[in-house]
């Protein structure tokens, strides 16, 4: 049955520090995880809940993702009377581009109206997590609050840039700041906020009268004391990935059986764009442990502690240790990789060296040949 | 919508008996191949990248699994607005229904599906044999000979060739003979069971077919040796690319194999000719620190942390620490506990093996077959006593 | 995919007798209504906006037009790659087929499509009623009360009382006793054949039902009636809107007649609740201007030169210059020729009234009919001599 | 069968004096005939013609573009390697919007390179017909031609903006000018050019190279003398609508029933988004002739050489003559309308009296009540 509410996956001024990874692409379509991008577990999640409605506020670069989604059909979301919207900002009115998400959310407000669901809920791309929305609208509702906002309790030091809150007793968000305030809380924000359909029209617009035009900042963060913002606690495994450091430590996450299981099974499985590649073949002198490989890759090399995206190529005698090999990446005979992180299509001359950190990964851009 | 020139009509009823357990609840076309597929997807990819875009499926035996794999067409992008893929059971009418009594009969029974699309010419293809070929030049050949029908051959091993359809053909490949199963064969060209046919001639041969009492209605034991006897058109289409039908244990076992190769004659991964299926929306596959991976095909959502060789893994499959798994196949689903040893072994859909056990030997001289579903377990006494 | 809490099985086998020569080659609920749909439409529309989205769909007698009408379930965007809509035919066995025995044996042949979706609820309906309903508040009423069963039933006036099932309710709306077609009724509320069943009951009753040698199978004769002998909790809904079974030619012209109204009980033009239907893709109808159009419903593709009064003209119907149509209904592709009258009538899809020629009459006490595909023709003779 | 021919319609620069009509939208999505949009003649042609795969090279204003196509389904596209692309210029960069359309070509080489077949049909949208181009490929191979032009011959004093053509005995295409030339010819080109995708790419990179970034300008017009260019002549009906006069002739010509069977029916039918309108509904008292009617229309006054498009509601005792009124419009009691166009969903309020002439009609904007 469906659930009665609408998405809403919000990619305006996402906080983004992805560095070459994004030079061609929003923070959405990232790829993560050997065959996804990172859209895929927010929409997911949506798809699974029931939502029968996700609205994608395009910003930038959206090319990637308008060729990702496509009509929805890989999440089911091609329907009749709903589905799958990718709302891109005006093309013909260049200041748009700096405007806030209110300002969009505004422009785009008949798509709240015309929805059937009374409530919205407002989520980011960057959120690796697989999240039952039913279940956070059950505790809104039981609540009476007026905003409900996902959050997890995370172990100190994370990479990610997120947003810290104070939870009362009650369950009630008495402070959130931004992910560079002093607020000293390992409770993060995972940018997921329910709401009623219509108190998010009218914060629309009374903040935007009000000149501002940010809907956590102006809208949630300033009104914590008029409106009832509670939390509700997510418990399975979360990464908040933004910026090189965090995509790399929650990639190699994956490489836990048990963050695997969780993350692609719990509560129900994460689809993405089908690619239609055969099964991987490892070839005999192929010698692969501690790694996730995605299908269509043709290995005969070395492989540890690495993730291989869909078609990649490792040669004989190459060798990839803790390193993320995206789509179509071929590893030339002998190379050796470490730590480092190849986007698309990159290719390894045979021979070739390359060595990153584990903090600073070796960043290869799109179509690179090294 | 522009008028269908070439329509197919994909035989997939068949019970494909000498596969034992695997097709006790499946249909042969339904049997998973090369670590991913199913039998079928062969064909209807074919059809797809041979530009024909209406197929008829025609389903009988154990057909649940078949027609939930082939849902609405999607995974081929035959779910169109007009023509794509239509499923094809036996029709119950209000004095009830049967199966269809043979190939012929089973188009026989569609002739107002096809009728409907109104084509020039009608391919007839079986959903049992794996094999890419591109059925456009089939036609191309087809139309070139001004023929009554076109029967795609392939050239078999002398010894093997009394268990085909073999046909005689002359210089310009015209069949001059054709023989079903012959114990003497007078050539070594055997027919594939793909038939192009022209639309106004095989509709008359069906229903001068169906009319005779006499008939088996079938392709191969009726219609194609009257149409010869009557002097129709009837030429040959040379195949030499891998051809295989996969209906014993054996030849099954066998065409996963042959994957395996170095440069395998049947290459799954070629970027124009891909082998569409329907996804099962699995993770990348999980090679644990004490997997030991070598020479094999292993498909998404597998999860190995024993050993594997020379063996393809399905989707979902998974091998235990300290298990062995050489030159077998696990199908879907298929669990290998801790410590357990799977030798020349298939192991079906959702099928597992407990803790310890062995299936298979290396010198056996049958492929050991574990059954759908089936679990093997220890008996609690010697889980202890023998740890393999 | 979220589990299906609640799936729909929509019996659309029926083969409408008493509609004679327009369900000579159609089901019943392939018989066109409304200008521009088919019966089914109205029930597969319902499930859509009441936000069910697995349907079985059990067809039977002359399926062909009925399936390709259905598709794979575009036009109701019941093309989905989970659930969505599944035509499920009576299914031939190795043993052979027969056609479903009656409503209940429909659903019990087809538990195996039922039990893999799981569902909590199963919501049984026919594709023979024209009504917009949402059952999702049946659903809502059915779990608030606890149900086992819920039964929508509709007022009928008291003399026509017989020819239905009729429930007697106590205060709570617990149905206290039920009877199909009784001679003595007691009461006025009549099942409108929508059933809301909890599924692990309806399960056991199918199992029993079957079992019982004396049963028809049948959901109102059998399955209902012993449910409330075994004091199962049955509860009514009262539906109080449009609701009709367009099961007699009168009927279905009655109910066409219905739309036309200056404010209809049944509004098509509902922005909230569109009936869908497969798209003819027809362009934007064409009224001359020799025409003279008046209270009626006219769709796409039609051509209009003549006067129509009070009728109801589906996709691709024309009328000629100094024809006159009224109180009437021109079914898909009907033409009406030059100085022709059409009064009280049903042409059928594709027939042809030719020039002069005359069908149905103001008096006449029973609509007249043209059957499908039909052309009526005045004799040369009578061309001339007899301009209308 | 496919034919080889891949489909692009080009909606670059498209010659646009559409006025009001085009405000908020692209010429390709102005609604024409009651329930089509400019577009869907060249689309449908195409896919009836059975191109596999069409590119729509998206300029301006396209969100109504996106929208109406959709993933292509209705138009039976959305296919699993082929079908329907929506390629709209890069919006990063805002000079990309003055560029000419070879210079999107080039940026979208892949999409012609990667296509498998032979040759290519570049169009425009705002071409009303129904073309067989499977025939125009038959000639166009035939006759040896490097380019093939689909033309037509028009009676004098058409009103579309359209180049004109002289063709010899041979059917070879030896002057073409722009619209506002003085060549004295009644032949038109359709603006459909077929040609060998090798000569296409050729003709990109050449003319880009030489400065110049416009296709027929600078890649057909200027090479009369070295390329045979020849033209097809259509034999069905034709409008070249890209101006107020001639959208409002060629939408009245629709009312002649032999133009009505012919653009709609010959050699296959249009198609369009399907909207679920029901029949519409002339209730005691309507009096309509002459018009064309779309569904979903509920008329108690008079119709008459009109075109009403889908759910527009005409009042008792309203009149309205020799108008165009799109979707959803509301004539009130007692309105009167004569040469006039009603864009979507304006409000004509009961009593209110509206003349154009038929050189000049009264055009309502989009949502405006008067």
């Amino acid at each position: 049955m469906k659930l009665p509410l609408t998405g809403v996956i919000n990619l305006i001024h996402e906080a983004d520090e992805m560095e070459a990874l994004t030079a061609n692409r929003c923070l959405a379509t990232v790829p993560f995880g050997g065959r996804y991008r990172l859209i895929d577990f927010v929409l997911s999640s949506m798809v699974n809940s029931g939502i029968p409605k996700v609205a994608v506020f395009a910003h930038r670069k959206f090319r990637s993702l308008m060729d990702h989604l496509g009509s929805g059909a890989n999440w089911d979301l091609h329907r009749k009377q709903s589905g799958l919207f990718v709302l891109p900002p005006s093309m013909e009115d260049q200041t748009d581009f700096g405007k806030g998400d209110l300002y969009h959310f505004y422009r785009h407000r008949d798509y709240f109206a015309r929805s059937a669901s009374d409530h919205v809920v407002i989520a980011r791309s960057h959120m690796v997590c697989n999240v039952d929305f039913a279940k956070v609208l059950d505790q809104h509702r039981e609540s009476g609050a007026d905003i409900t906002v996902v959050c997890k309790q995370t172990p100190e030091g994370t990479p990610g840039l997120a947003r810290k809150a104070r939870v009362d007793e009650t369950g009630r968000i008495v402070e959130m700041q931004d992910h560079f305030g002093r607020l000293d809380s390992d409770i993060v924000s995972m940018e997921m906020y329910v709401l009623g359909k219509e108190l998010l029209l009218d914060l629309v617009e009374t903040s935007l009268a009000q000149g501002r035009d940010h809907f956590v900042r102006h809208s949630v963060l300033s009104r914590l004391n008029q409106l009832r913002v509670h939390a509700y606690m997510h418990e399975g495994v979360l990464g908040v990935v933004n910026n090189i450091a965090a995509y790399y430590r929650h990639s190699m996450e994956l490489l836990q059986p048990e963050v695997w299981r969780e993350l692609f099974f719990k509560p129900s499985a994460i689809y993405t764009k089908v690619k239609d590649e055969p099964p991987t073949h490892y070839r005999s002198g192929a010698d692969v442990t501690h790694s996730l490989i995605a299908n269509g890759c043709d290995i005969e090399g070395t492989v540890t502690g690495s993730i291989l995206f869909r078609g990649v190529k490792v040669a004989k005698g190459a060798v990839v240790r803790n390193s993320i090999v995206m789509q179509n990446g071929v590893i030339g005979e002998n190379g050796a990789l470490d730590s480092c992180i190849l986007d698309k299509d990159v290719e390894i001359r045979p021979q070739t060296q390359l060595r990153g950190s584990s903090e600073v990964p070796f960043i290869a851009l799109k179509r690179k040949v090294i | 919508m522009r008028k269908n020139e070439c329509i197919a009509m994909l035989l997939a009823g068949g019970e494909g008996r000498r596969l034992g357990v695997l097709t006790k609840d499946l249909a042969k076309p339904a049997v998973p191949f090369g670590g991913k597929y199913r039998i079928i997807d062969f064909t209807l990819s074919n059809c797809v990248h041979s530009g024909i875009e209406t197929v008829g499926v025609l389903t009988q035996y154990q057909p649940l699994v078949l027609t939930q794999h082939l849902g609405i067409g999607s995974p081929w992008g035959l779910d169109r607005r007009e023509g794509g893929m239509h499923v094809l059971p036996p029709y119950v009418r209000q004095k009830g229904g049967t199966w269809y009594k043979g190939t012929a009969n089973a188009i026989y029974q569609n002739l107002g599906f096809i009728e409907s699309y109104d084509p020039e010419y009608v391919l007839i293809i079986s959903g049992d044999h794996i094999y890419k070929m591109n059925y456009d030049l089939l036609l191309d050949a087809h139309k070139k000979n001004n023929a009554d029908a076109t029967i795609a051959v392939i050239s078999v091993p002398w010894a093997d060739a009394s268990r085909f359809g073999i046909l005689s053909v002359d210089e310009d490949g015209r069949v001059v003979e054709f023989a079903e199963k012959p114990k003497n064969p007078t050539s070594n060209l055997a027919s594939m069971g793909v038939y192009m046919f022209t639309w106004s001639v095989l509709k008359e041969a069906l229903i001068r077919d169906e009319a005779d009492r006499q008939s088996s209605n079938d392709f191969g034991k009726d219609v194609i040796p009257t149409l010869l006897e009557d002097g129709a058109r009837l030429f040959s289409y040379q195949f030499s690319d891998y051809w295989k039908d996969v209906g014993t244990i054996d030849s099954l076992w066998e065409a996963n194999m042959d994957l395996l190769e170095e440069r395998p004659s049947l290459q799954l991964n070629d970027r124009s000719w891909r082998i569409f299926t329907a996804s099962p929306n699995q993770p990348a596959q999980y090679v644990a620190p004490t997997a030991r991976v070598q020479g094999s095909l292993i498909n998404e959502g597998c999860v190995v942390e024993g050993a594997v060789n020379r063996s393809v893994l399905f989707n979902g499959a998974q091998v235990g620490e300290g298990s062995l798994v050489e030159d077998s196949i696990l199908m879907p689903g298929a669990v290998v506990g801790k410590n357990a040893k799977i030798i020349r072994a298939i192991v079906g859909e959702g099928a597992v093996v407990g803790d310890g056990c062995r299936v298979g030997s290396v010198d056996a001289a049958e492929i050991a077959v574990v059954g759908s579903g089936e679990t093997i377990r220890l008996p609690e006494e010697q889980k202890e006593a023998e740890p393999v």
